[in-house]
């Protein structure tokens, strides 16, 4: 199974036109600044947006056709989506909320103990730090067996050591799923960690040379007259 | 003290709210998050029961319900019966009295509802449907809560609409407030003052056993 | 075996009597509905299954004699109708017209005249006393009799038009009257379904209510 | 077509809307909120009005306003004139009667805020009073709402407890439902049937105005 | 002003039990793994949280004292608290929300344009992307001009260049707030380039070791193991 898409949407300040493929087992890392519209495509993708014009395909089902009207609902998507504020049920513990929608039950047990909050089970999601309604969140996608997999910052709650801990469970993880992974992160180490694919989004375009502007404080990047302040760190975490 | 009339009114009021929270539910649902043309219209047509006098609604349910109304007419068809006077003619009367009741707190509540615990539940699969009843209506439960108090402590002290459908028919449509409208009629001032006393214990009751349940779902 | 009777409101206190004692010597269970006069007919109209109608006044089996509900009707009980205060002092005057006179009454009660017989009594002996238009600004229209006496007991008004059936009960008897001698009587009259389902029971019934038996209790009420 | 009686009654439940909902709201806010003993009961007897039947409360309300009840007594002291009877204490009347359906639809609203807003609102040095105003108000919109349309629909569609209280002077005390239940005694049933149907466009302009607001401040 | 506290609670997998001081203008990071009490300190400085034993002194006033059964409820202290999920009102515009306790509303415009959010003032919350709203977030505890800030993981969201701009700036305003600074973070970087001074938290108890054992692999730490298989990055962002 291969998503593909082609986006266009209009925003307030700019206008969302871009395109990819991921094809399944692969993750796609988008990245970028605040407000460049990482989350807005996740939820074209998850069909909770509508793209003003594009398609999106997944295998051989149209999951968005502007052209031909189609949209598929979310609920038709098969997807597990991890929001970036990880929306859990108030209502329910955080077992019930990752069994919520489980093919198999058992699993989330095994899940719970990958991730390390099987001894929060039964609190209610105010009950727990954030970190651990961010995990929790992830489990309850992961459960569901999705076809496809959204995750909008998943670890952005996690301390360091936490953080490596999963994205390498996330990363070995990858191969098991078998189905396209899309991951959005600000974190340009767990991008380059955890890419097959790095899609810079800035202000709705993909805007391939900003990770390297980034990265190497090319001349002219917003990063060169800010970061020369900066301590030079080289930590290798 | 009139038992017999008081053990009818909480049947009464028990049997409407159990039914009514059953049928509000998705109207209120569909009021919340449903648009068509003339939705206020409609909604306030489902008001109307609350804002027409209760003696008006009786007498049109006496004229829908008497066996040459549609209502009765069919029912006396099927059942041989008559739907006046019958503890089954009293039901519907309060059902139809206390519908606004239940559905405009059940509305208000499902539209607080965040919206982003239903798109969390259609990413996960669930239907309109499913999302109803595993999403909307658990995290609504002091809206529900809010009717049911509502429409129970209506039926209580239901009188004008019952007074006019029900006829007096002890242990099947004499309930106490009817009681409390003989008794005054009769002049007889202590007796109902003692039967309106009646009425404390049972929504202080009602009102702990609804209190409980809604701290319950909080905790 | 049993009958359902529909009874005026006003009648509410003879007719459980006269009930009662009619269930101990017949055996027929008694079924009564007490309404206004005005609802029980709507509801006889529109298929109520009444056996027996006792109407406060004479209109009403009238019309559901030409409806053909009926068959006949027959007179069962006359009222009288009465000024009547909670405060003794409003009785010290001569005349029930120089006590209504005097500048301390404020507010008067009466059953609206429009609907309930009663009313309509005590309208014709204030027109026949010259007083009705004098005294409009300081009506207050009651619903019902019943409650043209609650106003009274209650003392929201001054006086109230009352039945003098009130006058004789426990909360009546705390208070004072006048007999209203220029006000006719209230003729309640009663008529028995055509296509009742016990009609022999309701007939029964009929001929108890003018019985001597019952006559005693409704004078004790206050009926003639 | 009693235009009159229409009148008396729009106005009537407009001025019982309006006092209700700044009265209630702090009730339902304590409700919401606060621990005390006997709590529970003390919101069974703010509830009781809508349990008993009209016709008890218009007897009660009698008696307390009458001239030997204390608040007539009161009122007759200071005025000279008498509660009862008038419009001012129709208006009375009617805002007891309805207390327990402004409250209960708050006061679930106030429930379902989001704590974390108000552990917001004190951190920004808000009161309690000041939290109450500026953060659980505006966030109970559709809340309030409820209760507003529940009480205006409800002081609408009063009736027994007016006929009590009312006497039935025109322009003061006559409402419509009143109007309606002399037309129905009078067997006049078209005059009644047609001043029913004027309860139909005063609550749809009602909801109207209210779902507007509702939907103004979810945008 | 200096605060200074002795903290206590009875959590349900651990007992917090720590202390501090931080006088004005200095910042002190508190990092460590999630769920390890961070949070939950915070909340209590904030007094929304009761310690079950200790104090916190704030300057001359006593902000809460076991002993004495003292508890200034937070709408006393005067304080700034981003919140880790950044809660806005929902009912609020951005201007509105950081207007809502502001001094001086004049210098709302001022932070939004530092924070470069000015124009996204009419929009609601729920319009504006998650980094946007935890930038509001801090425009609306500065605005308050408050005597003590605690910043839990405000830049959590935000991507690599706009929270290196922010930190700058936060770095700066920090000589001009006049205040004591808590700042609660995942990122080492950021705790290495603000901190006045660093409290690591673990399991609810000062750890000093713990930063060095993350950042050294330092051998028997969770560190090791996993981070041996990660390639070895050494960006300066
Ligand atoms: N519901 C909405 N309606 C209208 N505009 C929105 C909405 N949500 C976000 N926006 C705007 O659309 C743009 C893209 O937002 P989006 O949430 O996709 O950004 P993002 O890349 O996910 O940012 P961040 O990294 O801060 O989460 C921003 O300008 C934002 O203000
Ligand atoms: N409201 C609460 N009631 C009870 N326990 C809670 C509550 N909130 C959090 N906890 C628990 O207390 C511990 C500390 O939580 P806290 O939120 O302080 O962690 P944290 O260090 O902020 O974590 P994170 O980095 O994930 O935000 C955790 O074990 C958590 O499950
Ligand atoms: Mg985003
Ligand atoms: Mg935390």
């Amino acid at each position: 199974m291969t998503l593909s898409a082609t986006l266009k949407k209009r925003l307030k300040y700019f206008d969302l036109e871009l395109s990819f493929t991921c094809p399944t087992g692969r993750m796609m890392v988008m990245i970028g600044p605040s407000g460049g519209g990482k989350t807005t495509i996740i939820r074209m993708l998850a069909g909770l947006a509508k793209p003003d014009d594009g398609r999106i395909i997944f295998g051989d089902e149209v999951w968005f056709d502007a052209g031909r009207c189609i949209h598929i609902p979310p609920q038709k998507r098969r997807l597990g989506y991890v929001f970036q504020d990880y929306t859990l049920f108030p209502n329910l513990n955080l077992y019930d909320n990752a069994a919520f929608a489980a093919v198999d039950k058992k699993e989330v047990d095994v899940l719970f103990e990958l991730f390390k909050i099987d001894h929060l089970k039964k609190r209610r999601p105010h009950m727990v730090s954030g970190g651990e309604r961010q995990r929790c969140a992830i489990c309850q996608a992961l459960a569901r067996h999705p076809r496809l997999l959204l995750l909008d910052e998943p670890f952005s709650a996690l301390d360091v050591i936490t953080r490596r801990g999963l994205r390498e469970e996330l990363k070995n993880l990858k191969g098991k799923l078998s189905c396209p992974v899309i991951y959005v992160t600000h974190d340009i180490n767990e991008a380059l960690f955890l890419a097959d694919e790095i899609l810079p989004v800035v202000d709705g375009k993909n805007d391939d040379g900003w990770l390297q502007r980034t990265i190497t404080r090319e001349p002219g990047s917003q990063a060169v007259s800010r970061g020369a302040r900066e301590p030079r760190l080289s930590l290798v975490y | 003290m009139d038992y017999l009339a008081l053990y009818v009114t909480i049947k009464l009021a028990l049997v409407t709210t159990a039914v009514l929270m059953v049928i509000a539910a998705p109207i209120a649902y569909i009021l919340a998050y449903k648009h068509f043309p003339g939705k206020s219209f409609v909604e306030a047509l489902i008001y109307l029961p609350m804002a027409l006098p209760p003696t008006v609604i009786g007498f049109y349910l006496i004229i829908l319900m008497g066996p040459r109304g549609w209502a009765g007419g069919i029912w006396e068809s099927l059942t041989g019966g008559s739907l006046l006077f019958t503890f089954l003619g009293i039901t519907i009367a309060s059902i139809i009295y206390s519908i606004p009741f239940a559905v405009q707190p059940m509305k208000a509540a499902f539209q607080k509802i965040d919206r982003r615990l239903l798109d969390a539940a259609y990413i996960l699969g669930l239907s309109k449907r499913a999302a109803f009843l595993r999403v909307i209506i658990p995290n609504s439960v002091s809206g529900i809560a809010a009717s049911a108090v509502l429409v129970f402590l209506h039926s209580i002290g239901a009188f004008g609409v019952l007074l006019m459908v029900g006829g007096s028919i002890p242990g099947q449509t004499k309930v106490a407030s009817i009681a409390i409208y003989e008794a005054v009629e009769m002049m007889d001032y202590s007796a109902a003052g003692f039967l309106a006393l009646g009425f404390i214990p049972i929504s202080y009751a009602f009102l702990l056993l609804v209190n409980r349940l809604n701290e319950d779902s909080r905790t | 075996e049993k009958i359902s009777v529909a009874v005026a409101a006003n009648f509410i206190s003879a007719f459980k009597e006269i009930a009662a004692d009619f269930e101990e010597k017949t055996g027929v269970k008694v079924e009564a509905t007490f309404s206004s006069t005005g609802n029980l007919y709507n509801q006889i109209k529109n298929g109520a299954p009444y056996d027996l109608f006792l109407s406060a006044d004479l209109e009403r089996p009238d019309i559901l004699l030409k409806e053909g509900w009926t068959e006949g009707s027959f007179v069962y009980a006359r009222g009288k109708v009465i000024l009547w205060s909670a405060d003794k002092k409003f009785c010290r005057a001569v005349t029930w017209h120089e006590a209504l006179k005097t500048g301390k009454i404020k507010k008067i009660a009466i059953a609206n005249p429009l609907t309930a017989p009663y009313g309509a009594a005590a309208k014709e002996a204030l027109i026949k006393s010259k007083l009705w238009d004098n005294l409009q600004d300081k009506m207050v229209i009651a619903q019902s009799i019943a409650q043209s006496f609650q106003y009274a007991s209650t003392a929201s008004v001054d006086a109230g038009f009352c039945a003098l059936s009130a006058s004789v009960n426990p909360e009546g008897l705390k208070g004072c009257f006048y007999a209203l001698p220029e006000a006719p009587d209230v003729v309640q009259a009663a008529c028995v379904a055509k296509n009742a389902k016990n009609k022999q029971g309701a007939e029964l019934f009929a001929g108890y209510l003018l019985s001597e038996h019952a006559l005693k209790i409704k004078q004790k009420y206050g009926y003639r």
